[in-house]
C-alpha cells in the first residue's frame, strides 16, 4: 500500500482548507451551543466508519475482518449515538414562550 | 511497481478502467464533505442547528453508499457490514436516547473512546494487509495514526470513568517523581517504534509495541489530571481523534476522511482553547500541572464562623426579594436539580419576584453544559446570561441563589496570587446585597480550594441535596403564598 | 499512453523521478495558498488589514519561487521570464502609485482586463501547445477558460471606459431589438465551439472562433447596462476572472491556481451580491434590465419650483446650526473634493458646530468609495456612519448637506412603485430639519432618474462644482468668523 | 495534454473547501475595506502569473512564447499595481486622531 506523492501534497491542501473552515465556522458557534456541538463533532469524527466498511467488507484476512467488525460496531454507535444525541439536545433549546394564562402555569408550577 | 504507486490502490478503485465508478464515488464523498462543512456552518445558530444536524446525516448517508460501491466488498462482505451496523446501531440508539443529559460529558467522552478504537483498529488492519509493501512515509503516518488511536481510547475511557466519579479511580490528580519522564520515555517508545517501522515496514513486532505504548500512555497522561480539568482534555482528545482520522485519509487515500478530520480536529482545538482561557489557564498547566493535587493545603487554611439558614426562613428571604439571580453549577448536574430549579424560579415569579440565571463559562463539566440542562428544563435561552452580561449587574440583585457552584464564584479568583484559580474570570456575586448558597457541605468544588465566599458575612448557608432543597423552597414559598390567600 | 496520464503531466515534474523537487514546489505552492487565505481573513478588520497584504505578498513570492523551480524552464527562459516581469513591474508601478483614488473604479476595471488576458493566453497557448492529444473534459474546462478569458478581458474594457467616461463610449445603456437574442446567439456559437473541440480537439480553427465570440460578447454584454451599473458588473467580472483561474488550476493541474481562483471567485460574487441588495435590484435585473435607459420619460416629468442659495447664505446657515450631515456622493469623486470637504467640517468644528458624514452603501461607484476618499482626506474612520446607523438621527439634525449625491437621497425611491430605484433603501435626509444640496446643475444621478428631494421646500440647492463651493464656504465661514473675531 | 481523474477529484474538494472558506471570511469584510479589499483580490486573480511564467520559460513554440509574454507582462502589471494600490489605499485608514492643539490644525486647515 503505497499512497503517492501527488496524493499526499493534495491531501495537504485539503487539511489545510478544511482546517481553516473549521476554525472559520467554529469559533463563531455561541456558547450555548458548545454541548450540541461536542456531540456534533462526535458523530463526525466517527467518519473511520468509511475505513472500517471496507476493511471489514474486503475480507482480507480473518484477522483483519475481526478488527473491522468491531470498528464498524464501534463507529456506527458513534454515528448513530452522536446525531441522537445532538438532535435530542437541540430539541430541548426553546426561544422564550408566550406568557402563559396564569391557571395553566399553575397548574404546571403544581405537577 | 515503484515506491509511488497511481492513487488507486488505497482508493481501491482504478480510475483509469472503472472511470464511472471512481468518478461517481468521489462525487458522493464530495458531497458529503460538503454535507459536514455546512453541518458546522449551521451549528453556529441556534436558529439553524438542527438543519445542521440533518446535513450532517446526510453527509453520512452519502459517505455510506460511496463506500459500499467500492468493488472491494465481496458479497459476504456486505452481508458483515449490515451485521455489525445493526449491532452498533442497537448500542447506539439507546445510548443517544437515554443518557440523561447530566451524564452527558461522560458520554461525550465514552464515544471518543469508541471512534478512536475505530480509528486504531482501521489503522492496524491496514498494516497487517499491507505490510512490507509500504512507503516510509505512509509508514510514519500510519505508525503515528496508530498511536494516537490508542491514546485517545484509553485516555478517553479514564476521563469518563473519572467524571463519573468511578469508585476505583481517584478523582484527585496522582502525582509521582519522575511522573513526567516516565510519561515522555512512554511516548519515546512509540515514537522509537515508528522509525523503526518506516525504516523497515516488515518488523511486524513493533506494532503490538506501538498500541501497548499508546495505551499505557493514555492512562498515564489521565492520571495526573484532576476531573475538574477532564472537559478540557475531553476537547483536547477530541482534537486528537479528528487527527487520527485525517491521517487515516492520507492512508486511504480518502478525502472525506481529511476534511471530516480536519473540521473535527479545530473543533476539539478551539473549544479547548476557549475552556483554557475561560478558566485563565495554559494547556501545558492544564495537561501537567496536577491542578488540586494540593488540596490537603489548601482545604485547612481558612476558617471563619458561616451562617447557615433553615428553608423557611431562606423561602421568606427570596420570597420578599425584587430581582433574584440564579447561579448553577456542577451540584445541580449532580442533583439533577434542572426542572426543580425552573419550578423554583416560576413559584418566584408568581409571587412577582423578577429571576434571571447567571450562566458562568465552566460551570458544570463541560462547555455550555448549564445551558443543555436549563433547556431540557424548559428554560427560554433568552432567560440565561453570559458572565459579561450579568457581572455589571449583580450590585443592583437582591438574593443570589448559588446552586451546586463553588469554584466559579470563589473571590479568590480575583485577589488570592497564591490560590490555583487565581486569575480565573468569575461571577462576581459578592457584588450583590446576599448570597444564598446551596451544597450539600463544607467541601470544596473540583479546584479542591476552600471558598472564602461561604465565610462572607453577606452569605447565608442552606445545606442539602440541590434537588432536595429546590423541592422544599417551593413548598415553603408556594405554601406560605396559600396561608396569605386564604 | 491511456487518456488518463499521471499528474505529473501537466505540472512538469515526474514525482516518481523527481520526487525531491515535487514535494519542494508542492510546499512552496501551499504555503502560498496559506498565505492568500490568511490575507483575506486579515482584510477583514482595519486593523490587520496591512498585514493581510504582507501575507498576499509572502503568498506570491512562493508561488513564483515554486514556479520558477520547475524543470521545463529553459535558460533563455528565465531571461525572458526576467525581461517580461521588468516590463510588467515598469508599468504597475506607476499605476498603482499614480492612480488618484477618484479613479479607482476604473483602475480595477482595467485591471480585471490584464488579469482575464493573462489567463485566456495561457489557455490558448495550452491549448496550441498541447493539440490534439487533450482529454474531453480537460477539453471542455480549456474551452470554457478561453471563452470567460476574453469575455472578462473586452468586458473589463467597457466598463473601465464608461466609467471614465470615455467620449466615444456611450454613457447611457444602449438597447436595441433583438438584443438578447443576438447576446445568446454570440455566446450559443462559443458553447458549440467547446463541443466541436472537446469532440475532436484537433479542430484548430474552432478556437479563434471562441476567443472572437469571447470578445464580442465582452462587448455585448455591457453595452444595455448603464454606467451607474458598473460597479456591480465589475464585481461579477471580477468572480468570472476568478472562475477562470480556478479552471486553468484544473487544466494545468495546480491547486494554488484553484485556491486563489476560489477565494477571488468568491470574493467579486458576495460583493456584487452585496451591492444587489443595497439597490434592491436582481443580478438578472442588472445584467439585462437595461437601467436607466428610459432616462426620457423620467427627465420630463416632475417640475417644480427649486430654492437656490448664495454662498453667503448657504455659510451662514451651516455656521449657525449645532449638528450638520454630509452626504457625500459621486460628485464628490468627480470634483476631487475630499480634501476641502474635510477643511470645510474642520472649520466648522472650530465654530462649534458638530459635524459627522452618512456614507450610503452604493455612493459613489464602487462599494467603500467614499470611505476610501474620505480616508484619503484623512477623516478618522469612527467619523463616517453607515446608513443603518444615521437613518434614525436625522430627524435631529439641522443641516443635511448634500454633496455631489443624488439617487443614493431620492425619497422616490421609499414611494414611487413606478421608478426605477423602487425599494432601494435610501439616507432619509428629507426628515431633517433643513437639507443642502451641492451638484452642478438640475440633471440627474446615475440612475437617470429626477429627484424630488430638490423640490422639497426644505431644500436649498447650491449650484457649482463641490470643490469650488467647498472653497467659497470655508472662506465664508472662516471670513466671517474673522470679521468677527476682529 | 491530459489531467487524470484523481486530479480533478481532490481539485473539486480543494475547488469547494476554497470557496466556502472565501465565502466566510469575505463576508465578514465590512463596508469600510471593500474597496481595498477589490483591490487586493485584483492582485491575487494575478495568480495566473503562475501560468504564464511556465508558457514564457517553457518555450515551446515560437507563437505560445510571445502569448506567454504578453500574460507574464499583463499579470505582472496586476499583481505589482494590485498590491501598491491596496497598500496605498489602506495607509489611507487612520482611527481619528488625538485633538491637536488649535495652532496646528489652524495653519492646515489655511494651507
Ligand atoms: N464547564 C466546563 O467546561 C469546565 C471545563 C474545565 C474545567 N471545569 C471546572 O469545573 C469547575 C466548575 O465549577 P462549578 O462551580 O460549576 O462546580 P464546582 O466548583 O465543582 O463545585 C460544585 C459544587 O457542587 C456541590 N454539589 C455537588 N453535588 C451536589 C448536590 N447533589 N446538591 C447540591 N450541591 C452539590 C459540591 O459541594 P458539596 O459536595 O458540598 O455538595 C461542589 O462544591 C470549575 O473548577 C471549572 O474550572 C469546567
Ligand atoms: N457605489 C457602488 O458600489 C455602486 C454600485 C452600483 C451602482 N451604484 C449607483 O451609483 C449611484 C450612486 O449614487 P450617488 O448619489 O453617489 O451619485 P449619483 O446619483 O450618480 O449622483 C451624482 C451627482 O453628482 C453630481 N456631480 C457630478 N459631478 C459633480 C461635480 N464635479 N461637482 C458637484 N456635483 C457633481 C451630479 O449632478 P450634476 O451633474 O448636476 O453636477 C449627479 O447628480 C446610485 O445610482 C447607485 O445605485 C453605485
Amino acid at each position: 500500500m503505497n499512497v503517492s506523492v501527488e496524493f499526499i501534497m493534495t491531501g495537504l491542501f485539503v487539511f489545510a482548507l478544511a482546517g481553516f473552515l473549521g476554525f472559520e465556522t467554529i469559533r463563531r458557534v455561541p456558547r450555548l451551543l458548545h454541548t450540541p456541538l461536542m456531540a456534533l463533532t462526535n458523530a463526525l469524527s466517527a467518519i473511520s466508519l468509511v475505513g472500517s466498511i471496507v476493511v471489514l467488507g474486503g475480507q482480507f484476512t480473518a484477522y483483519t475482518t475481526i478488527l473491522g467488525f468491531v470498528a464498524v460496531i464501534a463507529s456506527t454507535i458513534n454515528v448513530v449515538g452522536g446525531f441522537l444525541i445532538t438532535d435530542k439536545m437541540l430539541k430541548m433549546f426553546k426561544p422564550r414562550e408566550k406568557p402563559k394564562p396564569p391557571e395553566a402555569a399553575e397548574a404546571e408550577a403544581g405537577s | 511497481m515503484n515506491t509511488f504507486l497511481p492513487l488507486a490502490t488505497g482508493f481501491f478503485v482504478n480510475p483509469d478502467t472503472d472511470t464511472l465508478r471512481y468518478i461517481v464515488i468521489s462525487l458522493f464523498y464530495l458531497v458529503g464533505a460538503i454535507g459536514f462543512v455546512l453541518s458546522l456552518k449551521w451549528m453556529s445558530d441556534a436558529k439553524t442547528a438542527r438543519k445542521g444536524i440533518f446535513a450532517g446525516e446526510i453527509g453520512f448517508v452519502l459517505a455510506i453508499i460511496g463506500t459500499l460501491m467500492l468493488p472491494v466488498i465481496t458479497t459476504t462482505g456486505y452481508i458483515y457490514i449490515a451485521i455489525a451496523v445493526l449491532i452498533g446501531a442497537a448500542i447506539g440508539v439507546p445510548l443517544g436516547l437515554l443518557v440523561p443529559m447530566t451524564a452527558m460529558p461522560q458520554r461525550i467522552a465514552l464515544s471518543h473512546a469508541f471512534g478512536a478504537l475505530a480509528a486504531g483498529l482501521v489503522g492496524i488492519a491496514k498494516y497487517y494487509d499491507n505490510q512490507p509493501d509500504i512507503g516510509w512515509f505512509v509508514m510514519a503516518v500510519l505508525g503515528i495514526e496508530i498511536t494516537l488511536g490508542a491514546l485517545v481510547f484509553t485516555g478517553s475511557l479514564m476521563a469518563a470513568g473519572k467524571l463519573q466519579e468511578v469508585k476505583w479511580l481517584a478523582q484527585r490528580p496522582i502525582v509521582f517523581p519522575m511522573q513526567k519522564t516516565l510519561n515522555f520515555a512512554v511516548l519515546g517508545l512509540a515514537a522509537v517504534m515508528v522509525v523503526i517501522l518506516a525504516v523497515d515496514p516488515s518488523q511486524v513486532w513493533a506494532i503490538p509495541v506501538i498500541i501497548v505504548a499508546g495505551l499505557v500512555f493514555g492512562v498515564l497522561l489521565i492520571i495526573p489530571i484532576g476531573g475538574a480539568d477532564m472537559p478540557t482534555v475531553i476537547a483536547l482528545l477530541n482534537s486528537y481523534a479528528g487527527i487520527a482520522a485525517a491521517l487515516l485519509g492520507f492512508v486511504l487515500e480518502n478525502n472525506l476522511l481529511i476534511v471530516a478530520g480536519a473540521l473535527v480536529g479545530s473543533s476539539g482545538a478551539i473549544l479547548s482553547y476557549i475552556m483554557c482561557r475561560a478558566m485563565n489557564r495554559s494547556f501545558r498547566n492544564v495537561l501537567f500541572g496536577a491542578f488540586g493535587a494540593t488540596e490537603a493545603e489548601w482545604g485547612e487554611q481558612e476558617a471563619g464562623s458561616i451562617r447557615s439558614a433553615s428553608f423557611d426562613e431562606a423561602g421568606d428571604i427570596l420570597k420578599n426579594s425584587r430581582l433574584v439571580v440564579i447561579v448553577p453549577g456542577y451540584g445541580m448536574a449532580v442533583a439533577q436539580a434542572q426542572h426543580k430549579v425552573r419550578e423554583l424560579a416560576d413559584t418566584l415569579e408568581k409571587e412577582g419576584v423578577e429571576v434571571k440565571y447567571a450562566i458562568h463559562p465552566v460551570a458544570g463539566r463541560m462547555p455550555g453544559h448549564m445551558n443543555v440542562l436549563l433547556a431540557e428544563a424548559n428554560v427560554p435561552y433568552e432567560q440565561l446570561l453570559d458572565m459579561e452580561e450579568i457581572n455589571p449587574e449583580f450590585p443592583q440583585v437582591d438574593v443570589v441563589l448559588v446552586l451546586g457552584a463553588n469554584d466559579v464564584v470563589n473571590p479568590a479568583a480575583r485577589h488570592d496570587q497564591k490560590s490555583p484559580i487565581y486569575g480565573m474570570p468569575i461571577l462576581d456575586v459578592d457584588k450583590a446585597a446576599s448570597v444564598m448558597v446551596v451544597k450539600r457541605s463544607m467541601r470544596p468544588g473540583f479546584a479542591g480550594v476552600e471558598n472564602e465566599l461561604f465565610f462572607n458575612e453577606k452569605t447565608l448557608m442552606v445545606f442539602g441535596d440541590a434537588k432536595d432543597v429546590m423541592g422544599e423552597l417551593i413548598t415553603e414559598i408556594s405554601g406560605n403564598r396559600d396561608s396569605i390567600n386564604v
